[in-house]
């Protein structure tokens, strides 16, 4: 197992090189200096050109680029342009409190998901199917931002029952974790729901039922854990979509996270904090992916090792 | 025929009339397996020779997973051995390429077992007949072809009014006939049919094994025939070659091999096939003991030593080699003692 | 029929129907099937594929899902009336007294779960049991199927074992709540003759030892001929003929039996044509007046084309559902 | 020392909000270091002190007032100021504060390493362009009377060097802590030192900064416990925050468009605290693009745009449609220069006149992330569609808008400035002078009147400044019609009911040393 | 050969074997096609039916917005027409530059629609290819597609749009780029998937042992049957499309003006959620009903489409 971990981890370092690279190269082929944005407009231009060679921005792409990894494997992800500070203490601050936001919404979406989808499965094609898809698809067709702020409006301004913004207190999670866990739950349920019908006309459930066992065992017993499969590695898709929606989550709900930082990083043409953001996003989703390769060998056994 | 061949010594008789000549055949699967696993090595077929000679009917039974589609798929190139050669017309087709291996396919076709997975579920019976026509540019004219797929459907007996349909829009028979009118198209001279009448209801089976027999005798087609069904097997078959595990164990003609068995796997073969009348009933049949070993880890020696109850010393240590007697090939250390019986 | 043996009777199907009400119409799979199953026998149902062999199977246990239903008939187990018996009832039967085995061995266990836990829910599902016992009466039934290593293989996966060792896993599952009928619908159709003669050979002992009843599914006529003892033929949706083992293949009554048995490939020391039936299996949506066989007949009579014949009595238990047989014994 | 270690032992202490005054902030800031900075001077105002504050005397009028500088004497020819600064003031970690004090932090602003942004505000002091182009490494014109007088010398008299020396950007550091923190400084809250009413407490980013009441202010301490920032990035959240009393103030720059539900609202009549904004809004033009390269054309447009409805509809008219460069409330604003009329027909007559009877196309661009500014410009395309010319609204995020315009390539944009300090010259020098208009896209030709603008500068009398001010006004704007001014406006605040004596700083800001003053929360 | 089989005799000496008409003519009627599968999920499921009403209604405003909008999207009333109210002449009353908020909304359909079925259009194709070319081709091709794939999947998907909108610039030309950027990758793991599969099926053997040629293997034989999968596919990514823009918007990188989308009414209006509710509310709401539409009518699909799920 440990070396199956290793052996993943060792895979997924191509990855994050890629994306180190594709950012590398995009953001330097943007309009506008991140030097001179740096530096004010008052400086002299022999004095930007001499800071440029000092940050090694003069070099080749190629040799900055290399530059950086070397850095970025001693952990030193460089300094933030605006912020001034090391990117890996911003990320650092910030990353705790994505993770709480990720994992909280991952749980809300779960909850709402897969009930749902079971129920569907199990009414398949009739009103309480459709009413149970509807309710969990609404939180994907609704703009998280929008959801958001018609939850603080009710919530939190009308009754009251729960603080605007903050990140403190559990109850402050609770509508963020919502908003965002509600908008990726209609994929788990839908999911859910068609590989509940699938595995239902499986052959081993009409083994199971020849057996006398009860519908909802055959369902909760038989199916689920077989139909629970893709959803699982689902999962890992939903940690990049969940991350995204937490950009927008984290800035309606005053959360300092990994999405801010992301946000004003991008708008700003930090690149140094923008690359650390998005190596320790992408380091989330391959951990995300890796836990669900687990789960998922913990669940079939057609994987798992003899 | 060609040099190839004719230089080959010995078996005199064969080299004549010999279509297809396969020569020390191996085929080894890499496949990932587990979790953790590395990778492991699938035997499917181990030093298989035997040939074919033109206008003849070579069947090849054994159980499932001992290989024989997949000696059916190396013979047409649709896999490449991984050691060995496979001669058609004395031409190895190991070192054809390009334009000469595509000559060499116009001659060479397959029926498969599946008429679901066989045909192309998006393409009407005209393109899937004609797609090896247009491939091989036989005809010039749309009208042409068509007319000759008209033609091959009336040969198969589909009638050429459905030549729009689409292949979900017939029956297994019928779908199995529109594989046969493909296979037909190029006028080959060798068809591999890998379990053509498996998949179908006897009375259907019926049909497609008397169309097979018919397009024989009048296109002098030379036949691959893999089954499992003996019944079948000793139905149209010539010849027999029996394997087990990637090996043969057994060639020789079809009345000798049915009437009397030598290796001691034909024997349970032949013995467990259920005889459709109450009155050969057994009560004591001779039992095959046991499951089929992995082709990942195939025994040592005889493979099938660890079944067989003529096992003896040597059976696990030594691999037989194939060797005539009695006018077939046996692969048995003790085929002589087991004769007798 | 005589009283003792109406006594004999485990299982007995009255005009069963069961139709499957798709969006392109009515498909009556089973069309008025009348069937016996008596004690400590082995009945055979052979029939083409999709002439109602599984359905009829699953009604019995009215395992048969939307939008199929079962329109009228009657089946009683030992005098018990099990259409329009309540879910629980059935679910009582399942598996207890009548358990089923299907054609594929492969899909038909849970992957999922070790085969010692699927087998132990067929117990532990009727029987107060603890689980240690349960576990024990698994591994017994396991050496009673002929599993080997049948400890080891309690907490075996399914794709750990090869299709004949599952095959006996399903039949084991079966047994091991002795049960007085065992439906197998095909269960040596995906199997190598040298396994399927292992399985045969099993299921017949499986008869002898726990006097279980057998009805048998195929569609392999020899098969029947190695185990069977009475032998039920159906074609779309109706029995056909029925006959004891040897009359149906010594007197066979039916011109479709006829054709059947016929068509297998015999050593012949000439290659000659096979017989073969014309045409095929009709649609169930789209039946032929009269005899549904008549179009498809060498013998088909005006009458045929008009009426639909019913089951005439050949003698010795034999029926036959043919014209020919309207005024009993040989064809006329 | 000891103070840092101590500091940092308190950090996980849990601050009381009683008596703390709770704002909200839409983006978080690069940096407290007011030197560094030209956007955000709330945290630098409170917890530095400068030499002079400037003081609101009444609405929209400043006086300079002794800051750390207790007196100060000119000389008659404007060029040498002797600052006297008080005694016995320490700085937030205990350390004394002197003449030493001042010279560092004036030269650490100047200093090219230091990176800073506000030298502006101290350039006229004799040898600072020597500092700026690395070529010495101390001030010239700054001497060490002794420890607690300060000489300065100026390169040439400049009226406004008292303001200058009031605006944020030049506070007041302590030398020592300041060098030890290098680049912390401004950034950690513990290395953060001044002499302010505040002391920086805390600072966790993208969610609060905090700053406490200085115990020892010189002054006084003030009556809050404390000052907290939220950063909240979504304004519609930060209002809610505001409404359901999470927050002590809402600015309405914020959402202007809520102005008008919150100044109607019962709730909030006696909580709304309206300023002045000595400060303008424009639109500009870039006279390298054509057609703006021809005065007939900018003066069509300054005509065709109906100022007074964008300021009532977008602003609930809550401010004054200009026509010059200087707001009311700037020293030198001139309430009798000509109106700028609203006359279509005018506006089509000059522009056929100047060869486009049936318009021109033309592209506004804006950064992408200001919904105000959008409909702003879309009252404008539609007004201006009016005299025939197409506009199109082209948005870019603000780096690539400030990066394109400091190449003087951006095209028409609107935008606004207000006050630094109390003098046009932070207006006219700013936008006019030679090079300043390049790199703010203006590109104003008229090179006689941008150096005059600079001329302006050593003006001594200040009359005659004014005067000279005045008619650069009217020259630029009306005679060459080099912009197009719209409004300035009103500032305007709600508070929470506990909070009292808010103030608008004299300039309309928010960030304003009145923080100290007056201001109270009584629960 | 030719003259060895004289056809018709041939024929007629087989007939007995050959499968009588009315047999053929009666499996003919049971077609299985694409089409009629969904006909029938059509009149089985009535809320992917009401769906698909839903979209064809919105697709029809959109292409016939200048007919079907009551006013001018643009013209503006700020005097007299600022934040009115729903009426009857506004159904949807007016924003705060006194614009039809109707009108907009009808206008806005266009780019969000677009939106919905560009960059869709766009990555789909493009995924389909590399997942074609990475399935069927294999080794190399298939290694460095599928490792682009992954660095693509790595990526936080609507940072990725972020950062490719803010490198582009607004517009939305590069709002079609940006999303098929994120978008290619996933088709091309599914397709890749379903090509492995398929190059496995015993047609695509019978077409190899022909000697057909890959390309047309791939493009006759492979991508045909993908279609289902894609068409399912199609309908979900359209409403992802979507929600992005409306996301993009948000963070100020979506639809550029005068070209107004959802997204973007969204977010001007959601500061005046608390007093003029409507002009957040409609986009809002219209952006709810056309995404739950499309992934209703997607699921719909999946369902007639998926053998599996099939009665
Ligand atoms: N592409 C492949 N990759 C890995 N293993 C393979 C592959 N094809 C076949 N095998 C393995 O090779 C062995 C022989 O397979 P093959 O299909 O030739 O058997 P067969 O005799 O045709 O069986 P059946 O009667 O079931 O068709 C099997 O164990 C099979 O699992
Ligand atoms: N769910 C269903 N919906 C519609 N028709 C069905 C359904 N299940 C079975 N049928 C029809 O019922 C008929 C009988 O099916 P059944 O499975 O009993 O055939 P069978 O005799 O067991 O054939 P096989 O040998 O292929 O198993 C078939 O024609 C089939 O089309
Ligand atoms: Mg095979
Ligand atoms: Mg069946």
């Amino acid at each position: 197992m440990a070396k199956y971990i290793i052996k993943r981890v060792l895979i997924s370092i191509p990855v994050l090189i890629g994306v180190v690279f594709v950012i590398f190269f995009m953001l330097n082929v943007v309009p506008g200096d991140p030097v001179t944005l740096m530096m004010g407009e008052h400086i002299k231009p022999d004095l930007i050109e001499a800071f440029r060679e000092r940050m090694g921005l003069d070099d080749p792409f190629i040799v900055q680029f290399f530059n950086y990894l070397k850095n970025a494997l001693q952990g030193d992800f460089g300094m933030s342009y605006k912020l001034k500070r090391e990117v890996s203490d911003l990320i650092f601050q910030a990353f705790p409190q994505t993770v709480k936001l990720t994992l909280s919404a991952a749980m809300v979406a779960w909850l709402i998901g897969i009930p749902s989808g079971i129920i569907a499965a199990v009414k398949q094609n009739t009103l309480i199917d459709r009413g149970f898809m509807t309710f969990s698809l609404m939180g994907v067709s609704m703009p998280v931002f929008w959801a958001g702020l018609l939850m603080q409006y009710v919530f939190a301004y009308k009754l009251g029952w729960l603080p605007v913004t903050g990140y403190k207190t559990w109850q402050s999670f609770i509508m963020p974790s919502i908003v965002l866990g509600w908008s990726s739950a209609g994929t788990i349920a839908r999911l859910t729901r068609s590989n509940l019908l699938e595995i239902m006309k499986n052959d081993f459930i009409r083994t199971a039922r020849a057996k006398g066992l009860r519908e909802t065992t055959v369902v909760v017993g038989h199916a689920l854990k077989n139909a629970m499969l893709p959803v699982v590695t689902m999962m890992a898709i939903q940690v990049s979509s969940l991350l995204g929606g937490a950009v927008m989550t984290e800035s309606i709900f005053g959360i300092p996270g990994l999405g801010r930082v992301a946000v004003s990083a991008i708008g700003d043409r930090d690149m140094p904090l923008l690359q650390g953001t998005i190596i320790f996003t992408t380091m989330l989703i391959i951990a995300g992916n890796l836990i669900a390769d687990l789960m998922y060998s913990v669940l079939d056994p057609r994987i798992r090792c003899e | 025929m060609t040099q190839a061949v004719l230089e080959k010594n010995g078996e005199v008789q064969a080299v004549k009339g010999d279509l297809l000549e396969v020569d020390h055949v191996v085929k080894e699967f890499k496949v990932a397996a587990g979790f953790r696993k590395s990778a492991a090595v699938v035997h499917a077929v181990s030093d298989v020779s035997f040939t074919i000679k033109e206008g003849e009917t070579l069947a090849m039974v054994g159980e499932s997973g001992c290989g024989k589609s997949t000696m059916g798929r190396l013979i047409l190139k649709l896999l490449e051995p991984t050691e060995g050669a496979i001669r058609f017309e004395g031409q190895d087709l190991d070192k054809l390429t390009g334009e000469a291996m595509r000559h060499i396919r116009k001659k060479m076709q397959i029926i498969f077992q599946d008429p679901y997975a066989s045909l192309n579920p998006r393409m009407t019976v005209f393109q899937i007949i004609a797609e090896p026509l247009v491939t091989h540019n036989m005809f010039a004219t749309k009208q042409e072809t068509e007319d000759r797929v008209r033609e091959l459907l009336k040969i198969v007996g589909i009638r050429p009014e459905f030549i729009n349909r689409y292949p979900h829009q017939f029956s297994g028979g019928q779908r199995q006939r529109i594989g046969i009118a493909r296979a037909l198209a190029l006028n080959p001279k060798l068809v591999v049919c890998d379990e053509p009448v498996s998949a179908l209801d006897v009375s259907i089976q019926a049909q497609i094994l008397n169309l097979l027999h018919d397009l024989q005798k009048d296109m002098k087609l030379t036949y691959l025939f893999i089954s499992h069904d003996l019944g079948v097997v000793r139905y149209i078959s010539d010849r027999v070659c029996v394997m087990f595990l990637g090996k043969l164990c057994e060639i020789g003609n079809t009345e000798d091999i049915f009437k009397n068995p030598i290796h001691p796997y034909t024997k349970f073969l032949l013995a467990a096939v259920p005889k459709p009348d109450p009155h050969l009933r057994r009560e004591n049949k001779s039992l095959l003991i046991g499951e089929m070993p992995s082709p990942v880890n195939p025994p040592g020696g005889c493979r099938f030593h660890t079944r067989c109850p003529y096992m003896t010393e040597r059976c696990s240590s030594e691999e037989p080699q194939m060797r005539e007697l009695q006018g077939r090939m046996v692969a048995c250390h003790n085929a002589e003692n087991l004769r007798i019986q | 029929m005589s009283e003792q043996q109406n006594n004999a009777e485990l299982l007995k199907i009255t005009d069963l129907k069961t139709h499957f009400f798709t969006h392109k119409g009515v498909v009556p799979a089973v069309d008025g099937v009348t069937l016996e199953i008596p004690k400590r026998q082995i009945v055979g149902v052979v029939g083409e594929s999709g002439c109602g062999k599984s359905v009829t199977a699953m009604s019995i246990l009215q395992l048969i899902s939307r939008p199929g239903r079962i329109v009228s008939g009657s089946i009683r187990l030992d005098g018990k009336e099990l259409v329009g018996a309540g879910i629980d009832e059935i679910r009582e039967l399942r598996g207890n007294k009548i358990s089923v085995i299907f054609q594929e061995p492969m899909t038909s266990l849970n992957p999922v779960y070790t085969v010692g836990r699927q087998v132990s829910e067929a117990i532990t599902t009727h029987q107060q049991v603890s689980k240690q016992e349960a576990k024990q009466r698994v591994i017994d039934i396991f050496k009673a199927v002929g599993i080997p290593e049948a400890e080891k293989r309690f907490k075996a996966y399914p794709h750990q074992l090869s299709g004949g060792l599952r095959q006996r896993v399903m039949i084991g599952m079966a047994m091991v709540c002795r049960p007085q009928l065992l439906i197998a619908d095909e269960p040596t159709t995906a199997l190598d003759v040298t396994i399927e003669a292992q399985i045969l050979h099993l299921m017949k002992q499986l008869e002898s030892d726990f006097g279980t009843s057998i009805m048998l599914i195929t569609h392999n006529l020899g098969v029947v001929a190695e185990v069977c003892d009475y032998v039920y033929v159906m074609y779309a949706g109706k029995i056909m003929e029925q006959a004891n083992i040897f009359d149906l293949f010594d007197h066979t009554g039916h011109p479709y039996t006829k054709g059947l048995l016929q068509s297998i490939p015999k050593p012949m020391a000439e290659k000659q044509r096979l017989y073969n039936i014309k045409g095929m299996v009709p649609n169930l949506l789209r039946l032929p007046k009269g005899c549904r066989f008549c179009p498809r007949c060498e013998f088909a009579m005006q009458e045929c084309h008009e009426h639909e014949p019913e089951l005439y009595d050949a003698g010795n238990q034999h029926l036959v559902r043919c014209f020919l047989y309207k005024n009993g014994g040989e064809p006329a | 020392g000891s103070e840092t270690a101590s500091a940092e032992g308190n950090k996980d202490e849990k601050i009381s909000y009683d008596n703390i005054m709770r704002l909200g902030e839409v983006t978080e800031v690069d940096t407290c270091d007011g030197q560094m900075t030209t956007e955000y001077y709330d945290i630098p105002f409170m917890i530095f002190d400068r030499l002079v504050e400037a003081t609101s005397v009444a609405e929209g009028k400043s006086d300079i007032i002794p800051g750390l500088a207790k007196s100060w004497e000119i000389s008659p020819d404007g060029m040498v100021y002797t600052f006297k600064l008080q005694e016995g003031v320490k700085f937030h970690n205990g350390k004394d504060f002197t003449a030493e004090d001042v010279k560092y932090t004036f030269e650490r602003m100047l200093l090219p390493e230091t990176g800073a942004k506000n030298q502006d505000f101290i350039s006229p002091i004799k040898g600072s362009q020597a500092m700026m182009d690395g070529t010495a490494k101390e001030l010239e014109g700054l001497e060490i009377v002794d420890d607690y007088t300060v000489k300065m010398t100026l390169e040439a008299p400049f009226g406004a060097f008292l303001a200058s020396l009031a605006t944020p950007g030049v506070g007041i550091y302590d030398k020592e802590t300041t060098m030890e923190a290098g680049t912390d400084f401004g950034l950690v809250a513990e290395k953060t030192v001044g002499t302010g009413p505040y002391y920086f407490k805390s600072w966790v980013l993208n969610d609060e900064k905090i700053i406490l009441k200085n115990e020892n202010y010189w002054r006084g301490a003030p009556a809050l416990d404390g000052i907290s920032w939220k950063t909240v990035a979504d304004a519609d959240t930060m209002r809610m925050m505001f409404e359901s009393g999470e927050l002590d103030v809402f600015d309405c720059d914020y959402a202007p468009t809520q102005i008008g539900y919150f100044m109607s609202n019962e709730k909030y009549k006696d909580n709304t605290v309206v300023g002045n904004r000595v400060g303008i809004y424009y639109y500009t033009f870039n006279q390298n693009i054509e057609p703006f390269g021809d005065v007939r054309v900018r003066k069509a447009l300054q005509m065709a745009i109906d100022r007074q409805s964008i300021l009532d509809n977008l602003f609930d008219g809550r401010g004054e449609v200009l026509s010059g460069i200087m707001p009311p409330g700037l020293v030198g604003y001139n309430p009798n220069l000509p109106e700028i009329k609203y006359d279509l027909e005018a506006a089509k007559a000059l522009l056929a006149e100047a060869g486009y009877p049936d318009g021109f196309e033309m592209t506004i661009t804006q950064s992408t992330d200001s919904p105000d500014t959008l409909s702003r410009n879309e009252m404008v395309q539609a007004q201006l569609a009016k005299i025939g010319v197409k506009v199109t609204i082209e948005q870019v995020d603000e780096a690539t808008w400030y990066a394109v315009r400091a190449d003087g390539l951006l095209p028409m944009y609107t935008t606004s400035w207000s006050a630094d300090f109390n003098d046009p010259d932070n207006f006219l020098y700013t936008f006019f002078a030679p090079g300043n208009t390049n790199k703010r896209s203006f590109n104003f030709k008229n090179e006689e009147l941008s150096n005059r603008v600079v001329a302006a500068r050593a003006i001594t009398d200040n009359d005659a400044r004014m005067a000279e001010y005045q008619a650069l006004e009217k020259a630029i704007i009306q005679d060459e019609a080099a912009w197009i001014p719209l409004f300035c406006k009103q500032h305007i605040f709600i508070t929470s009911d506990r909070l009292k004596g808010f103030k608008v700083s004299w300039n309309g800001w928010t960030s304003t040393w009145h923080y100290y003053e007056g201001l109270h929360i009584e629960n | 050969m030719q003259e060895a089989l004289n056809v018709a005799d041939y024929v007629d000496e087989q007939k007995f074997f050959c499968p009588q008409e009315e047999d053929i003519e009666a499996e003919l009627l049971d077609d299985d096609s694409i089409w009629s599968s969904l006909k029938g999920m059509l009149k089985k499921n009535k809320l992917a039916a009401v769906s698909l009403a839903i979209i064809i209604i919105v697709i029809f405003m959109a292409v016939f917005a200048p007919w079907v909008a009551p006013y001018d999207p643009n013209f503006q009333d700020v005097e007299n027409l600022r934040f009115a109210a729903p009426s009857v002449q506004h159904w949807l009353g007016c924003d705060e530059l006194g614009r039809d908020v109707f009108s907009r909304l009808i206008f806005g359909s266009r780019v969000s629609l677009v939106i919905g079925l560009v960059p869709t259009i766009i990555a789909m194709t493009i995924g389909t290819v590399m997942g074609l070319m990475a399935g069927f081709l294999g080794k190399r091709v298939d290694f460095v597609i599928m490792r682009f794939a992954d660095i693509v999947l790595a990526f936080p998907s609507l940072l990725l749009a972020m950062v490719v909108m803010y490198t582009l610039g607004a517009s939305l030309i590069n709002i079609f780029i940006a999303l098929s950027i994120v978008k290619w990758a996933g088709t091309a793991r599914i397709v890749r998937a379903q090509t492995l599969s398929l190059k496995e099926k015993e047609f695509v053997e019978a077409a190899r042992s022909v000697g057909v040629k890959k390309w047309t293997i791939m493009t006759r034989h492979i991508l045909p049957n993908c279609i289902p999968n894609l068409i399912v596919l199609f309908s979900l990514n359209i409403p992802d499309s979507i929600m992005s823009e409306s996301s993009l918007s948000f963070l100020g990188i979506g639809a550029v003006p005068p070209s107004t989308s959802w997204g973007l009414m969204v977010y001007r209006g959601k500061q005046y959620l608390f007093n003029y509710p409507w002009l957040a509310l409609a986009p809002g709401v219209a952006i709810l009903i056309v995404v739950l539409a499309f992934n209703f009518l997607g699921d719909g699909v999946r369902d007639a489409l998926d053998p599996y799920l099939k009665d």
